[in-house]
């Protein structure tokens, strides 16, 4: 069975064409690669492939989406499989006319400047968030409408985590 | 005789201060804020006591519960560790009328260091240069626009309760005099609630070099030699080494001394460090000390052979230093780099957060200070500092080999860390011939944050691996838990096997 | 120049050969047998070769295998660790021959060294000293007889061809000397298939003690000091240290000669060492001579401050040593612990099996080369080493109050180890005197098998961490997964939960 | 709910009384803890009890029993619940009168002495197994007959694995 992978901006087809034990032929577009691997620990694989030692680590950072280190350098990964082809279809029309500010790590909301119903201007600041003693601004890219405050001055968040719900101008 | 010390702080650090008293036979306290339950040191203590919540100055900076924690612990002593308490001259005081042994220097010691402008005039009495400029706050926008053009262009202007950054501004050009000048003052006034502002000549192409000391009550004081903490980012040490590859044994003999006399112009006890800043042709002037335990004291443990906190409580004991300065000498090569969780793509950005996975890197001639394990989660109340990774060889270029073997094994999956940034420094030319200065990752910043372009065979054994891991979900959820570790797995109709995946 | 090393070596040896090929930008080639796909030899190379099945004689003692893995791998060296191919002189002909470079001496030297008798007699010939005793094998038993009685009583008997103590027997009493050379020579014969055996004359309360020798291509031969080695069990070294607490500059400066000249008798290259033993007295004999690294080589590195793989790897490139006997000094006091997977309390039983959990220690003056991680499991085919423990300190006294330290962090859990027995004899008063010889755990056996007696505080808490597990998992079992960790759980009737447990 | 545990030869009664967050308040016996328990790692237990910090590590090793170590101590700890109890009540009887060899740790055969029938004697050496290089001789306690050989020379085994079967002489 096929299966395309995303691996940060790039997209190929992966294929598992055989395996026995730790031995697994596998095919990337019309790469073939032939691979002794195993999970030596939790996340941790060693793969050999023509003699050569790999270590590649990796967390899986949502479902079916990993973050994946090899020595030095760090790929995003998704494999997309039947059921994500379809979810992503049903997604499409409705992502962009919904918008949010999220932020990329877990922190402390230390100001909120805008209120629900606010018209904010593209490089307004909506709101201020510390983390590990470093505050950051986090602006609006383009004119929207502020539809929902989802925390207050001083919650704990999560990375990636709703704060403020923004909609087009044009939608109002 | 110290029995029993309670450790105000948290991370790598209070830790290392723990090995030390463990050595000695000393029982260790901890303090722990509610973050911090699960952190290495509680668990390393011989007791441990929750001072509050979260956020330090609710706890780490709450003077009144450190002491009470020491009381209910019956410690003899209190190690401030660096950054929190440490160099607070309040508690210094504190400890003393509370009868606890504060293992730093007198509140007078701090105090005095503490203020720039105090620490100028205490200098250039001892006969320790400072970089020339004024040694008494100016408050007065005109008086300070004068001074300028008497010390001559370029300068600095900073503020005198300052630290940080903060108030600092670098004036090159007569025109923008004014603008800085006022600018520095509002910003030291909004800082630290006072406006004054001193002016310095601004050294071009600066090296920051600074000599560790260690004084004991009974009039000893002697130097350790320097360490070069030039590789900075923002105003913050990335990486330190000793010797200094631009030192001479005439300068370095020379400043010695300075460091010295600067430590005995303020009656200085325990172990201290003296900034100075460094230009190419070798002038050196006195920046600052720093009336505490350094981050990066290790290099120093290594090259001279000493055990800094060791010293610390031997010296707070009132025993008399049994180094002598003609003993000591700097042995072979030491570098230290500070391991972070932060994103160097991602402006530095901290990256708190679950530690995954951890594979520290060991062997010969490296010493690993860290605090963090596997399920640990970094919290985000606290400085991002994962651990130091000190490595030592008998010659600079052998170090710096052994440092790029050391950040090859050290492996950390779930936070962002700064091991591939320091990877890459270790690369850099200037930083491998040793010609390099404060401006040296600005001037890098290229080359250092150019992630390699990973080969495409490369980017696809990354794939296979997120592909493995996806199917032996796969395979988890379409067939029963079994036992043994292997498996039959037919969904691809042929007889395949994800055993030992 | 070599560039790429293949390690015909498993464990943490070979990791620490890699190591410092790394260092030197020298690539490395790991073999493994079909037990060893998941260990860390062949993570931490850059290439990798499976030799064959799991037990050694079919993939780490098969020579044509490695050769054919080097060749396969364009390796121009192989390093043999220790065990295993390192002390065959057929293995360094055949390298040779295929015009691979041996990292190890010739053949020549191995064999000689490898024949009791003959290493004896070059010895003499060198003016070593060696053991009274005979210099031919003895066939003949009335002959035995007649030495014995010629060199006096107590002797050891000794299989020519022997090793690891088969063939051995100590004859005290003139009544027992018949029985025990005809046993000797049976448990010989049978064990090596000849039965010529030596006599030496016995040592009382007898010290073992080594020289660490390196000797280069061009005529350089130097030592780097002693080794303790005393503390023994069952003739398996378990606790080494440098410099010995028994010796005395002038007897190091005389044994370091003939350890050199000893080396030199057989034209020696490369790192070896040669094995004394000495008595209350400090007279010394020559013992034997290992052709290769030794496990403990690392306290010699830490105390003289060398790389000895890196010397090995320069030597083997035909460089000269530029290391000088008279600029070598020793530096500090370092102190080795192995760390075996065994159970102590079991009759030192080896105990093979899953690495559930491991800490490593840390910090300042401690060096860790182990090989386990997290999930490993130890497969049963090898030497249960897990790892050593390498300390190191200004003084012996505050070596052993580090190891201490680090023994206190050390944490493995999954199988049993020589930990807790380790940690004992840091407490032996004749231990820290520093007065013991290879009797020293027989002596004491009582109080190093002792366990400490918990309290009742202490079975209670260890009760509780039990408990608590059963509980968590019970609750597992009751409530479906929960994904923000806090549960509400009401098997008692009553509101508890047990978050974060 | 109160159990039983077993600590080595020891047994106590255990009661948990209350839970609150990761603080719990214990009985064992008539001794009375309150501890601020916390499972750090997996397997390992963060306590502290009135300030002092212990740290103890555990592996499950069979079904509700642990081995459990906290410094340089090692237990095995048993926890009894009804269940046990009821299983153990049922095992009772047939427990003395059957018997096997097993090895406590992993390891190959390398000789088996005796064959189905055998009638052997207290001491007699019936199985040679090696592990890491050692081999170790498995005698028998008592006289007994072999009633049954469950592996063969070369084969690897697990700890606790059983080798032979053995019964009595009196019951043939």
């Amino acid at each position: 069975m096929q299966y395309d992978i995303k691996l940060n901006d790039e997209q190929y087809k992966i294929e598992l064409l055989d395996l026995k034990n730790n031995k697994a032929k596998i095919a990337l577009d019309d790469r073939i690669y032939e691979v002794d691997i195993t999970e030596v620990e939790n996340g941790v694989y060693s793969i050999i492939l023509d003699n050569t030692s790999f270590n590649v680590e990796l967390v899986e950072t949502e479902n079916k989406k990993y973050n994946v280190n090899t020595l030095y350098n760090s790929y995003d990964i998704e494999i997309i499989d039947a059921e994500t082809r379809y979810a992503n279809s049903r997604k499409k029309e409705d992502v962009d006319d919904a918008s949010f500010i999220s932020t990329p790590m877990p922190g402390k909301i230390v100001k909120i400047l805008v209120k629900e119903g606010d018209v904010v201007k593209a490089g307004d600041t909506l709101i201020i968030v510390s983390a590990m003693k470093m505050e950051s601004e986090y602006k609006v890219g383009s004119d929207k409408i502020v539809t929902k405050v989802l925390v207050s001055e001083g919650d704990a968040i999560d990375g990636h985590q709703k704060l403020i719900l923004l909609e087009d101008i044009e939608n109002n | 005789m110290i029995k029993k010390v309670l450790v105000a702080n948290r991370g790598e650090i209070a830790i290392r201060v723990m090995r030390s008293c463990r050595e000695m036979g000393i029982q260790s306290v901890a303090v722990f804020s509610e973050a911090d339950r699960t952190s290495m040191h509680v668990r390393y203590a011989d007791e441990a006591y929750c001072i509050g919540p979260a956020p330090s100055n609710e706890s780490y900076l709450v003077i009144d519960k450190i002491i009470e924690a020491a009381k209910e612990s019956k410690a003899d002593a209190i190690h401030p560790g660096y950054g929190f308490l440490s160099e607070n001259a309040e508690f210094s005081d504190r400890c003393k009328k509370e009868g606890i042994l504060f293992i730093g220097p007198s509140s007078y010691a701090i105090k005095t260091m503490g203020d720039k402008i105090t620490a100028r005039k205490t200098m250039q009495h001892a006969n320790v240069p400072v970089v020339p400029g004024t040694t008494e706050p100016i408050k007065d926008l005109d008086k300070a626009v004068q001074v300028i053009r008497k010390i001559g262009l370029p300068v600095m202007i900073k503020a005198s309760a300052g630290g940080g950054g903060k108030g600092m501004r670098l004036v090159a050009k007569e025109e923008d005099i004014l603008a800085a000048v006022s600018s520095s003052k509002s910003e030291a006034k909004a800082a630290f609630g006072d406006d004054s502002v001193y002016i310095e000549k601004y050294i071009n192409s600066p090296h920051h070099i600074e000599f560790q000391i260690l004084a004991d009550n009974h009039g000893n004081c002697i130097h350790l030699f320097e360490r070069e903490c030039s590789v900075q980012r923002r105003h913050q040490k990335v990486i330190e080494e000793t010797p200094s590859p631009i030192m001479t044994p005439e300068v370095r003999e020379e400043m010695g001394k300075h460091a010295v006399a600067a430590a005995k112009a303020v009656n200085y006890s325990g172990a201290g460090t003296i900034e100075f800043i460094v230009d190419d042709n070798l002038n050196y002037y006195f920046l600052e000390m720093n009336t505490r335990l350094q981050v990066e004291h290790p290099i120093t443990e290594r090259v001279v052979q000493v055990d800094l906190v060791k010293e610390q409580i031997k010296i707070v004991n009132n025993e008399p230093l049994n180094l002598k300065q003609e003993d000591l000498s700097q042995n072979g090569h030491a570098i230290e780099c500070r391991i972070y969780a932060e994103d160097p793509e991602n402006n530095f950005m901290p990256n708190p957060g679950l530690i995954k996975h951890i594979t520290e890197p060991l062997g010969l001639g490296v010493r690993h200070d860290g605090y963090v394990y596997k399920g640990y989660e970094i919290p985000m109340y606290y400085d991002p500092l994962i651990s130091k990774l000190i490595v030592w060889a008998p010659t600079r270029e052998e170090t710096i080999d052994r440092m790029k073997r050391a950040l090859y094994a050290y492996k950390i999956i779930g936070v962002k860390t700064s091991i591939p940034f320091l990877n890459r420094i270790m690369d850099v030319p200037s930083f491998r011939q040793g010609r390099y200065n404060t401006h040296f990752i600005q001037d890098n910043e290229e080359f250092l944050l150019n992630e390699e372009k990973p080969s495409q065979k490369l980017k696809d054994i990354a794939s296979i691996a997120a592909f493995f891991s996806y199917l032996k979900k796969i395979e988890k959820h379409q067939s029963p838990v079994n036992l043994n570790g292997a498996s039959k797995w037919k969904v691809f109709g042929r007889k395949k096997s994800l055993e030992r995946l």
